[in-house]
C-alpha cells in the first residue's frame, strides 16, 4: 500500500473535483452559457444561480465551469506543446552541446526577453483571435524554459555511468535519449510541468484580463474578471467566483505536483 | 550569532516600519487627498475628471484627431465662433460677423481685448495665421487641415481688428467650420503644450496619467467657478472603482450599467451620444448583397432586448442614420420601419434561399465595451433565427484598418457622430463613391438625393433632400440601424451644471457649486 | 576577463534578435501609424506624405538599420502618439515602474527572509504546516485577482487606499510610494511565497551537510550554525532566483498597473501596441529585454561571487 | 577516562528499533582504541552518542556515559555543548563536504576556540596557525586564507585535525577519517594521527571498516556487529588470536589468495601505445601516454594507482566509450562490458531489474520469451532470485546491486569485463562475496577481468597480474606476486611498503 503526501491527495482531489466538474459541463450546464435575462441581471447567489448571475443576466456558475473548460484545456495543450518541444530541444542540446546548442539557446534567449503580451498579440493578430491561437503563442513561450531545464538534466546525464553502460549495451542514441534517460528527469520534469501549468493558467487569464486571448462569447475566466471589476461592490460574487475558480485551477495542479514531487525524493 | 540576528531583525524592521509607514501615511492621506482637491480652499475649486481614454495624439488643434481630444481640448481654444449647447453658434473670438450679399465673403470683428493664454492679445495675423493654417496656404502647411477650408480663395486684414474670409462658391455650412481653433502665429508647441483662448488653460500632460488644467484667468467671458481641473486616465474597467472611491469626481460616458453602480454617491446626467449606433453590414458580399436578406434581419434584431440587456433601458432608437439632436433633419417616422419579428426573418430567410439560415462573422472593436457586450445580444438573437453569427474581437487600430479603412469584413457593430454639426457627416458616408463607405452601399437615387442636399439654396429643399437619403436607407436596409446610445455622467452631487453638446465635447465653464 | 567579453557579446546578439523580432512584429501586424497621425480622414497624398516624412515608405531592412542607428546613438526617434520623444516619455514613466518594482523586490526580500528562516527553525511544526499550506494558497493567486480583490477589501470597504487615485512622485513622494504599496503587494505575494518556500528547503537541505555535523561538533548552538554557516550556504540558490525575480516583478507589473492604473511603463506598453505607436513599444521591448538579460547576467555573477568554489571566469559546469 | 557503561540506543517513531544493545567500552588517556565493524554495526551511532551528537528527541538512550565521572548521557544541552569542540573532538570521513565550502579555512579552525575561550582575535589567529603547523601542513599562513576547494583531501582532512586539536581536547572521535583518501595520504593521516596522540596526551576513538588501518594505528580494538561488542582486547591479540567466528571472518579475509589457474594463451584484448584524451570544457587533456598492455583469456589483470592517475580513462578506452585516442586498441570476441564502482549510478535508477537486465537483448533483437528466461537465469546465477526482478536498483542492497550490475554485464557474454573499483564501496564480507562470484565466473565461464582498484589488499586476493599507473603512464608491470614481493619502480616500491605497513 503506497502511502500519499498529504498534498498529493488535497491536490488530487481538488483537481479530480474541477476536471469532474469542468467535464459535466462540457455536456451539460445548468443553464446556456450565452443565455441572457433581463429580469435577472446582477441576481445573488440563489438555488436558482448558485453563484448568482452578470450583468447581462447569464448564469456566472454555468459560465466559470465553461470558462474554466476553456482555460484548462488551453492549458494542458500548452503545457503539452512546450514539454514536448522543450524536452525535444532540450535532449538533444544538453546531450551533445555544441553550436546548434548555442544557437538554440540564444533563440530561448530571445523568446525569454521578449515581453510575452507582445508576442502572443502577434501571433492573434497574425492567425486571428480563438483558442488554438492562444495555445500556440502561450505555446511558444513555454518551449525555451522546458528546453533549459531539460537540457540542463541531460547534460548532467550524459556524465552518468548508467548512460555509458547503456553506450556498451549497443543502445543508439535516440534509445539512449528517450528511453534510458527521460525516465530519470521524471520528477523534475513533473514540477516543472505542473509550474508550467500553473504559469500557463496565469498567461491565459492575463491575456484574457488584458483583453486578447479568448474572445466572447466564449466564457473567459480572465475576461469575467475585467468585466466584475466594475460591479464589485454590487455583485463581489462575480469577481470572486472567477477568480476562486482560477485559484483553485493552480492550486490543485501544484499541490499535486509538489506532493509527488515530494514522493518521488522520499522514495530516492 | 549575533551578527546573524541582527540582520534578521533589520529585514524585519525594515519591512514592518515599510508597511506601517506607508500604509499609515495613505491612510492619512486617503482621507485628505480627495478632500484637498476639491474643497473650497482660497485657491479656488478643484476636481478630478476620470477619462477611459488618453489623450494619446496631437495637442496641436487643427491637427489632433481622436474624438476624446477634441472633447477635452473644447474647453481651451475658441475658433471665430463656437457652439453653444443647443448646436446653434455664437460669437467666440469674433465679436460679431457679416456675410456679404454673395455669401462669398465673410467679415469678422475680433473682440476687444481678448488674450492668448501666454498673455498676448489676439490680432487680426494670428487669425489670418490660423485660418491659412488650417486651409493649407501656409508653406510649411501646404495640405489643407480642415477639408472645407480649401474652398477659401483669401484672407485679409481690413483693419487690426477685422479680418475678411472669402470662399470659391455659396456653401449655407461654412460658418459651421470656422469653429477652428485660433491660435497665437509662429508659436510652435502646439503639439504638447498648446495654447489658445478658451476659459481654460493647458498646464501639464503625462501619458497615461493625467491632463492638467487651470482656470485662464484673463478669459474674456464669464469666469467659471472650477478653477483647476485633473483628468485623471483610467480604464474602462476601474471607472466605477475609481468613482466609489472617490479618485474622480466626475465622469462622463458612463454605461447605464456603471451609472447604476454609482448612482447613490453620484448624480447622474443623462443625455443621448449623439451618434448612430447600428450594426454595420458588408453589402457587397453573399448573402447580405441581397436586400432581403438585409431586411430579415432588421426583423431579426430587437432593439429593445439590446437596450434592455446592454443599456438597462436607456437611449433612443433609431430608424436610419440621423439621431434625435439634429432636429430639423431627423425622420423620427422611420424608428421602428422593421418591427422584431423572428418569424417573418426565418420566412423572409427561406424565401430568399436561405432555409438554414448562414455563417456571419462579426468583426468587432474590443476597447469599447458596448460593443462587445451588444454583440453577444446580436449574435444570440440572430442565432434564434438560424444566422450563425460568430464575434471576433479586434483591437482599435486592427480594425480601423481592417474594417473602417480596408472595408475587409462581413458585420460590424460600431457608432458614427457628426464631427461637425452637419448632416452631411452623417449621410455623406453611403455615397457610392464615398472611399470609407464601410456598407458598400451603392444606391443612384440616394446618390442624386445626396448631391441635391448638397447643393440645395435654401434650408427647406436642403432638408427635403437630406430626409430622402434616410428614407432610402431604411427601405434599402443598408444597415440594422439600432439607436443613439444614451450618455451619462457621474458628478459629484454637489456640483451642477453638466450640460450636452450636440458635439462630443465636455464644458466645463458650466460646471458649478449647487446653491445651498 | 574572457567570461565578462564572452558574456557581452551573447548579451549583444540576444539584443539584436529582440530588437529585430520587435521591428519585424510592426511590419506584420494590421494597423498603420498613420491613422494615428491623421485620423480616419485623410487622402492617399496626405498618407504619403506622411510616410515619406517618417521614413515609413523605406524597405524594410533599411527602416531597421536607420532604426538601429538611431538607437544605438540614443536617438529612440518621436511617439507617434505624444509627439514627443520616446526619451522623455520613458524619462516620466520608468520612475513609476522602477519604484514599484523595488517597493515589490523589497517586501518580497523583507519578508521571504525572515519568514523562510523563521518556518525552517520550526519545521513541521503546526504553524509550519499551516504556513506552508497558505504558501501553496499564496502562490496560485493570480497578482491581479489579488489586485482586484485588495481594491475592493482594502480599498473601498476598509479604505485603507484610494483606488485610482495614484498620485505622481513629482508632485508628492511619500504619497505616491504609499499608493505604490499596494500593487506592489500584489506582486509581491505569490514571489514571497516561493522564495520563502525555496529559502526553507535550502536550509533543510544545507542542515544535512555534513559542515552542519562538523560545527555541532566544536560545541554551536543550532542557531550558531544557522546563522555562521547554514544561511550563507542556502543563500545560494535564493539570491540566483532573487535575481531572475526581479524582471518578473517587472513583467507583473505591466498588469497590476492595468488594475491600479498605475500610469508606469506597463501601461505605456499595452497602450503604444494598442496604437501602433511603434517608437515607443520598440523602446520599452529594449528596455525590458536589456533588464531581463542583464538580470541573469548578475544571477550568474553573483552565483559566482557568493560561491567561492566557482571562479568567475570560468565556464558555468553543466 | 571515557567510560560507556551499559549503552542501548533505539531510534524513536513508528519504526523504532534499537541500533546499540548493550556497548561497555573504556578509553584511557593518550590512548588510541579502534573500533571496527561493518556498516550498520552501530559503531557511527556510538561514536555520535558519545560527541552527543545524536538528537535526543529521535534517540533514547540507557546507561551512561562518563567522562572522568561527568555523565554525558544525562546532563543538559548547555553543559554538553560546553564539553564539545572543547574537551571532545571529531574528524569526520568526507573532509572536504565536512568543511563549509564558504568559510575561509582559518576562520574555520578557529570557531571552537572563539566557542569555548576568551581569546581575542590576534590570539586565536596564532593558535590556529599554530595547530595549521602541528598537522604538518606547508605555508599554514596561506593556507589560513584559503577555502576548502582550494586544498587536496589529504589537506581538508589536516585541516579538520588542526580544527579538532586546536583546543587540546582530551578525547579525539576519528570517523573513517582515511576511507576516502588514496593509500598514500592514508599513512600519512594515519601517521600524523598517532604522533598528535602522543605529543598532546590526547585520546583517540578511531572507528573504521577497515583492520589495515585499525592495526596500524591502534593500542586496543573492540569489534562491533549488530550493535554488540563482540570482542576486544589489545590490537595484537585481536589479529593474532581472533576469538569470537565473527573476527576470525574478518581477519581471514584480508590475508586469503586466490587459487591461481594459469591463463589461456589466446588474447581477448591488445593495447598498443595508446594516447587518450578528454575535454575539459575547451581543453583537450591527455590523459593516457603511451599504454600498452593485453588480457589473456580467464585472466584477471589489476589495474593500480591513485585517483586520477588514468584508470578509468583506460577503462573507457578499453570499452570503447572514449573514441578519443590515437594507437590501436584490439579487441578479441564479443565487446567487453563493464561493472562500476557505484552500481546506484551505473544502472538506470528508473528501470527495474528485470528491464535492465533485458534492455542489452532487447537492443540485440531478442525475442521477449527468450529475453525473460535469460534474464531469470542470468539472475540465479549471480545468486538472486526471482523476487529481485521488480525491484529499482534504490530498493536493494549494496551487493545485491553489485551482483544485479553483473548479471547485466553478463547477460551479453562478453569475453572480457572491465571492472572499475567494484568492491570499494561495500563492506568487507560483502565485498568477499562479490570477489568470490567474480572468481567463481571466470573459472566457469573462462571470463577476463580487467580489474581496477585503488586498495592494494584486494589487487593482492584476486589478481594474477597487475599494472601499475601513475599521471597516465604505465610504470610497472608483471605478475602480483612479483610486484609485492620485488617492486622496481620507485613509486611501486613506494606504494608496496605502504602495503606492507598497513598488512
Amino acid at each position: 500500500m503506497k502511502r500519499y503526501h498529504a498534498y498529493t491527495k488535497i491536490g488530487g482531489i481538488i483537481s479530480a473535483v474541477m476536471i469532474l466538474l469542468i467535464l459535466i459541463a462540457a455536456f451539460w450546464t445548468p443553464y446556456d452559457t450565452a443565455a441572457m435575462d433581463s429580469s435577472a441581471k446582477l441576481a445573488p447567489p440563489s438555488f436558482a444561480h448558485l453563484l448568482g448571475t452578470d450583468n447581462l443576466g447569464r448564469d456566472i456558475l454555468s459560465r466559470v465551469l465553461d470558462g474554466a473548460g476553456t482555460t484548462l484545456t488551453i492549458a494542458v495543450l500548452t503545457v503539452a506543446a512546450g514539454a514536448f518541444f522543450g524536452i525535444l530541444i532540450g535532449a538533444f542540446t544538453g546531450y551533445y552541446g555544441g553550436p546548434l546548442d548555442n544557437i538554440l539557446m540564444r533563440i530561448c534567449d530571445m523568446i525569454t526577453a521578449f515581453p510575452s503580451f507582445l508576442l502572443a498579440l502577434v501571433i492573434v493578430s497574425l492567425l486571428g483571435s480563438g483558442k488554438y491561437h492562444v495555445v500556440l503563442a502561450l505555446g511558444l513561450l513555454f518551449i525555451p524554459s522546458f528546453a533549459r531545464i531539460v537540457r540542463g538534466e541531460y547534460a548532467r546525464a550524459a556524465t552518468q555511468a548508467y548512460v555509458d553502460n547503456a553506450r556498451l549495451m549497443g543502445a543508439d542514441p535516440i534509445r539512449i535519449l528517450f528511453v534510458h534517460i527521460l525516465p530519470n528527469i521524471r520528477s523534475v520534469l513533473l514540477s516543472s510541468i505542473a509550474i508550467g501549468f500553473n504559469n500557463a493558467v496565469l498567461a491565459e487569464a492575463s491575456m484574457s484580463y488584458l483583453g486578447i486571448g479568448v474572445q466572447p462569447p466564449d466564457p473567459s475566466l480572465g475576461r469575467m474578471l475585467a468585466e466584475a471589476q466594475t460591479y464589485l461592490l454590487s455583485a463581489p460574487w462575480f469577481a470572486i467566483s472567477a477568480g476562486s475558480v482560477i485559484i483553485l485551477l493552480i492550486l490543485g495542479f501544484t499541490l499535486l505536483g509538489e506532493g509527488l514531487s515530494k514522493e518521488a525524493g522520499r522514495n530516492a | 550569532m549575533k551578527k546573524g540576528r541582527r540582520f534578521t531583525a533589520l529585514l524585519m524592521l525594515i519591512s514592518a516600519v515599510l508597511t506601517v509607514a506607508l500604509s499609515g501615511c495613505s491612510g492619512d492621506r486617503a482621507g485628505t487627498a480627495s478632500e484637498d482637491d476639491i474643497s473650497d480652499t482660497p485657491a479656488g475649486l478643484a476636481i478630478n475628471v476620470g477619462l477611459a481614454k488618453d489623450l494619446d495624439d496631437s495637442l496641436d488643434p487643427h491637427k489632433m484627431v481622436s474624438a476624446g481630444t477634441k472633447e477635452v481640448l473644447f474647453n481651451v481654444f475658441e475658433g471665430l465662433v463656437k457652439p453653444d449647447s443647443d448646436g446653434n453658434l455664437i460669437p467666440a473670438v469674433a465679436e460679431s460677423y457679416k456675410v456679404s450679399d454673395d455669401r462669398m465673403s465673410y467679415t469678422f470683428t475680433i473682440r476687444e481685448g481678448i488674450k492668448f493664454h501666454n498673455g498676448d492679445e489676439v490680432t487680426a495675423d494670428d487669425v489670418i495665421y490660423s485660418i491659412k493654417r488650417c486651409a493649407g496656404m501656409l508653406e510649411e502647411e501646404p495640405e489643407a487641415l480642415v477639408t472645407a477650408f480649401s474652398a477659401i480663395t483669401d484672407v485679409y486684414a481690413e483693419d487690426e481688428r477685422t479680418v475678411v474670409i472669402s470662399i470659391e462658391s455659396p456653401d449655407l455650412e461654412f460658418i459651421s467650420y470656422l469653429t477652428a481653433a485660433i491660435i497665437p502665429e509662429g508659436y510652435t508647441n502646439q503639439t504638447t503644450s498648446p495654447i489658445g483662448t478658451g476659459p481654460y488653460q493647458f498646464v501639464s500632460r503625462s501619458a497615461q496619467e493625467n491632463i492638467v488644467l487651470k482656470r485662464f484667468d484673463e478669459y474674456w467671458g464669464e469666469l467659471p467657478e472650477l478653477t483647476d481641473v485633473t483628468f485623471k486616465i483610467i480604464t474602462q474597467d476601474t471607472i466605477v472603482t475609481s468613482l466609489r472611491s472617490g479618485a474622480i469626481d466626475m465622469c462622463g460616458h458612463l454605461t447605464p450599467a456603471q451609472a447604476a453602480e454609482v448612482s447613490g454617491q453620484y448624480d447622474i446626467v443623462k443625455g443621448g451620444m449623439n451618434s448612430v449606433y447600428g450594426v454595420y453590414l458588408n453589402n457587397s458580399i453573399e448573402p447580405l448583397n441581397n436586400v432581403e436578406v438585409r431586411r430579415a434581419l432588421c426583423h431579426a434584431i430587437s432593439v429593445e432586448g439590446i437596450m434592455d440587456l446592454v443599456f438597462d433601458g436607456e437611449g433612443t432608437p433609431l430608424g436610419s442614420s440621423m439621431y434625435p439632436a439634429f432636429g430639423k433633419y431627423f425622420c423620427e417616422e422611420l424608428t421602428g420601419y422593421y418591427a422584431y419579428d423572428p418569424d417573418k426573418a426565418i420566412q423572409m430567410l427561406a424565401e430568399a434561399g436561405y432555409p438554414d439560415g448562414f455563417d456571419l462573422e462579426l468583426t468587432i472593436a474590443s476597447n469599447i465595451t458596448q460593443y462587445v457586450e451588444t454583440s453577444q445580444v446580436v449574435a444570440e438573437q440572430l442565432k434564434a433565427v438560424g444566422v450563425n453569427a460568430t464575434i471576433t474581437l479586434v483591437d482599435w487600430e486592427t480594425w480601423l484598418s481592417q474594417v473602417y479603412i480596408g472595408r475587409d469584413y462581413e458585420a460590424t457593430i460600431v457608432d458614427f457622430d457628426a464631427s461637425t454639426m452637419t448632416a452631411r457627416a452623417l449621410l455623406e458616408r453611403f455615397t457610392s463613391g464615398y472611399p470609407k463607405n464601410i456598407s458598400y452601399f451603392a444606391d443612384e437615387e440616394y446618390d442624386e438625393s445626396y448631391a441635391a442636399a448638397i447643393s440645395a439654396a435654401t434650408d427647406e429643399e436642403q432638408i427635403a433632400a437630406y430626409k430622402r437619403c434616410q428614407e432610402i436607407l431604411t427601405e434599402q436596409a443598408a444597415n440594422i440601424y439600432l439607436m443613439d446610445m444614451a450618455d451619462m455622467v457621474a458628478i459629484r452631487s454637489d456640483l451642477e451644471g453638466y450640460e450636452f453638446y450636440p458635439i462630443f465635447v465636455v464644458d466645463l465653464s458650466k460646471i458649478h457649486v449647487k446653491a445651498e | 576577463m574572457r567570461y565578462f567579453l564572452k558574456k557581452f557579446i551573447s548579451l549583444i546578439i540576444t539584443l539584436l534578435l529582440v530588437s529585430f523580432l520587435a521591428f519585424l512584429t510592426f511590419q506584420i501586424i494590421p494597423g498603420d501609424p498613420v491613422t494615428k497621425l491623421l485620423g480616419t480622414e485623410y487622402t492617399e497624398e496626405m498618407a504619403a506624405a506622411l510616410r515619406a516624412q517618417l521614413g515609413l515608405d523605406a524597405p524594410f531592412l533599411l527602416r531597421y538599420v536607420r532604426w538601429l542607428g538611431g538607437f544605438v546613438t540614443g536617438n529612440f526617434g518621436t511617439s507617434y502618439s505624444y509627439n514627443v520623444p520616446v526619451t522623455s516619455l520613458l524619462a516620466d514613466k520608468l520612475p513609476v515602474t522602477g519604484l514599484l518594482s523595488a517597493l515589490s523586490f523589497l517586501l518580497v526580500v523583507c519578508i521571504s527572509i525572515p519568514l523562510g528562516i523563521w518556518l525552517s527553525a520550526h519545521e513541521d511544526s503546526l504553524a509550519d504546516r499551516f504556513f506552508s499550506m497558505l504558501n501553496q494558497i499564496a502562490m496560485s493567486i493570480p497578482p491581479f485577482f489579488l489586485g482586484i480583490m485588495m481594491t475592493l477589501v482594502l480599498g473601498l470597504v476598509l479604505h485603507l487606499f484610494t483606488p485610482g487615485n495614484y498620485i505622481s512622485y513629482t508632485k508628492d513622494f511619500g504619497a505616491c510610494l504609499s499608493y505604490l504599496l499596494f500593487p506592489a503587494i500584489a506582486i509581491a505575494i505569490p514571489k514571497i511565497a516561493m522564495t520563502v518556500k525555496l529559502l526553507k528547503s535550502s536550509i533543510c537541505v544545507e542542515y544535512r551537510r555534513d559542515y552542519v555535523r562538523t560545527a555541532l561538533s566544536r560545541g554551536s548552538t543550532r542557531r550558531r550554525v544557522l546563522y555562521t554557516h547554514v544561511l550563507r550556504n542556502a543563500m545560494i540558490p535564493v539570491v540566483t532566483f532573487l535575481a531572475l525575480t526581479i524582471p518578473e516583478i517587472v513583467a507583473g507589473s505591466i498588469i497590476i498597473e492595468q488594475v491600479f492604473t498605475v500610469p508606469g511603463l506597463g501601461r505605456l506598453l499595452v497602450s503604444s501596441i494598442l496604437n501602433r505607436d511603434f517608437p515607443v513599444v520598440c523602446a520599452i521591448v529594449m528596455l525590458i529585454a536589456a533588464l531581463v538579460i542583464l538580470m541573469n547576467f548578475l544571477a550568474d555573477i553573483l552565483y559566482r561571487i557568493i560561491d567561492p568554489r566557482i571562479r568567475i571566469d570560468q565556464e558555468a559546469s553543466k | 577516562m571515557l567510560e560507556i557503561k551499559d549503552l542501548k540506543l533505539s531510534f524513536q517513531g513508528s519504526t523504532g528499533f534499537e541500533v546499540i544493545h548493550n556497548l561497555n567500552l573504556s578509553i584511557d588517556d593518550g590512548e588510541i582504541v579502534g573500533l571496527v565493524g561493518e556498516s550498520g554495526s552501530g559503531k557511527t551511532t556510538a561514536a555520535l552518542a558519545v560527541a552527543g551528537l545524536l538528537d535526543r528527541k529521535m534517540v533514547q538512550a540507557e546507561g551512561g556515559i562518563y567522562l572522568d565521572e561527568r555523565d554525558l548521557l544525562h546532563c543538559s544541552d548547555d553543559e554538553f555543548r560546553k564539553i564539545r569542540g572543547k574537551d571532545i573532538a571529531m574528524v569526520f570521513q568526507e573532509p572536504l563536504s565536512s568543511l563549509d565550502p564558504l568559510m575561509k579555512i582559518g576562520r574555520q579552525v578557529e570557531e571552537a576556540l572563539k566557542l569555548h575561550t576568551d581569546m581575542d582575535a590576534a590570539a586565536r589567529k596564532v593558535a590556529a596557525l599554530e595547530a595549521l603547523r602541528a598537522v604538518e601542513l606547508p605555508e599554514p599562513e596561506q593556507v589560513y586564507e584559503k577555502y576548502p576547494h582550494e586544498l587536496s583531501g589529504g589537506m581538508c582532512q589536516r585541516v579538520m585535525l588542526a580544527a579538532a586539536i586546536v583546543t587540546h581536547p582530551r578525547l579525539l572521535i576519528a570517523d573513517e577519517p582515511t576511507t576516502a583518501l588514496d593509500v598514500s595520504v592514508q599513512a600519512q593521516i594515519l601517521a600524523l594521527i598517532r604522533r598528535l596522540s602522543r605529543e598532546q596526551h590526547m585520546a583517540v576513538l578511531f572507528i573504521s571498516h577497515d583492520l589495515g588501518v585499525i592495526r596500524m594505528l591502534c593500542d586496543r580494538v573492540a569489534v562491533m556487529q549488530a550493535g554488540d561488542i563482540v570482542e576486544q582486547g589489545k590490537t595484537w591479540d585481536i589479529f593474532e588470536h581472533p576469538a569470537h567466528a565473527y573476527t576470525r571472518t574478518l581477519v581471514a579475509e584480508v590475508r586469503k589468495r586466490a587459487d591461481f589457474s594459469p591463463a589461456d594463451e589466446k588474447t581477448v584484448l591488445q593495447l598498443e601505445h595508446v594516447d587518450a584524451y578528454y575535454r575539459q570544457g575547451r581543453k583537450r587533456i591527455q590523459a593516457l601516454h603511451d599504454v600498452s598492455f593485453c588480457i589473456h583469456q580467464g585472466e584477471i589483470l589489476g589495474l593500480v594507482g591513485e585517483s586520477g592517475c588514468g584508470k578509468s580513462t583506460t577503462a573507457k578506452v578499453v570499452t570503447g566509450i572514449l573514441q578519443d585516442y590515437t594507437g590501436t586498441v584490439e579487441r578479441f570476441g564479443a565487446r567487453p562490458q563493464m561493472v562500476f564502482q557505484d552500481p546506484l549510478s551505473s544502472l538506470n535508477p528508473a528501470k527495474t531489474v528485470d528491464w535492465l537486465l533485458q534492455e542489452p537483448l532487447r537492443i540485440a533483437g531478442v525475442s521477449k520469451a527468450e529475453r525473460r528466461d535469460a534474464a531469470r537465469r542470468i539472475l540465479s546465477r549471480v545468486g538472486l532470485g526471482e523476487e529481485h526482478l521488480k525491484r529499482r536498483p534504490a530498493e536493494l542492497s549494496g551487493g545485491q546491486r553489485q551482483r544485479v550490475a553483473i548479471a547485466a554485464a553478463l547477460i551479453q557474454r562478453p569475453a572480457l569485463i572491465v571492472a572499475d573499483e567494484p568492491v570499494s564501496a561495500l563492506d568487507v564480507t560483502i565485498q568477499a562475496q562479490i570477489l568470490e562470484l567474480m572468481l567463481e565466473l571466470k573459472r566457469e565461464l573462462g571470463l577476463s577481468y580487467l580489474f581496477i582498484s585503488h586498495d592494494l589488499g584486494v589487487i593482492y586476493r584476486i589478481c594474477d597480474r597487475v599494472l601499475v599507473m601513475r599521471e597516465g603512464r604505465i610504470v610497472e608491470q608483471g605478475p602480483v606476486l612479483d610486484i609485492y614481493t620485488h617492486p622496481q619502480d620507485p613509486y611501486t616500491r613506494h606504494l608496496a611498503s605502504l602495503a606492507g605497513e598497513i598488512k
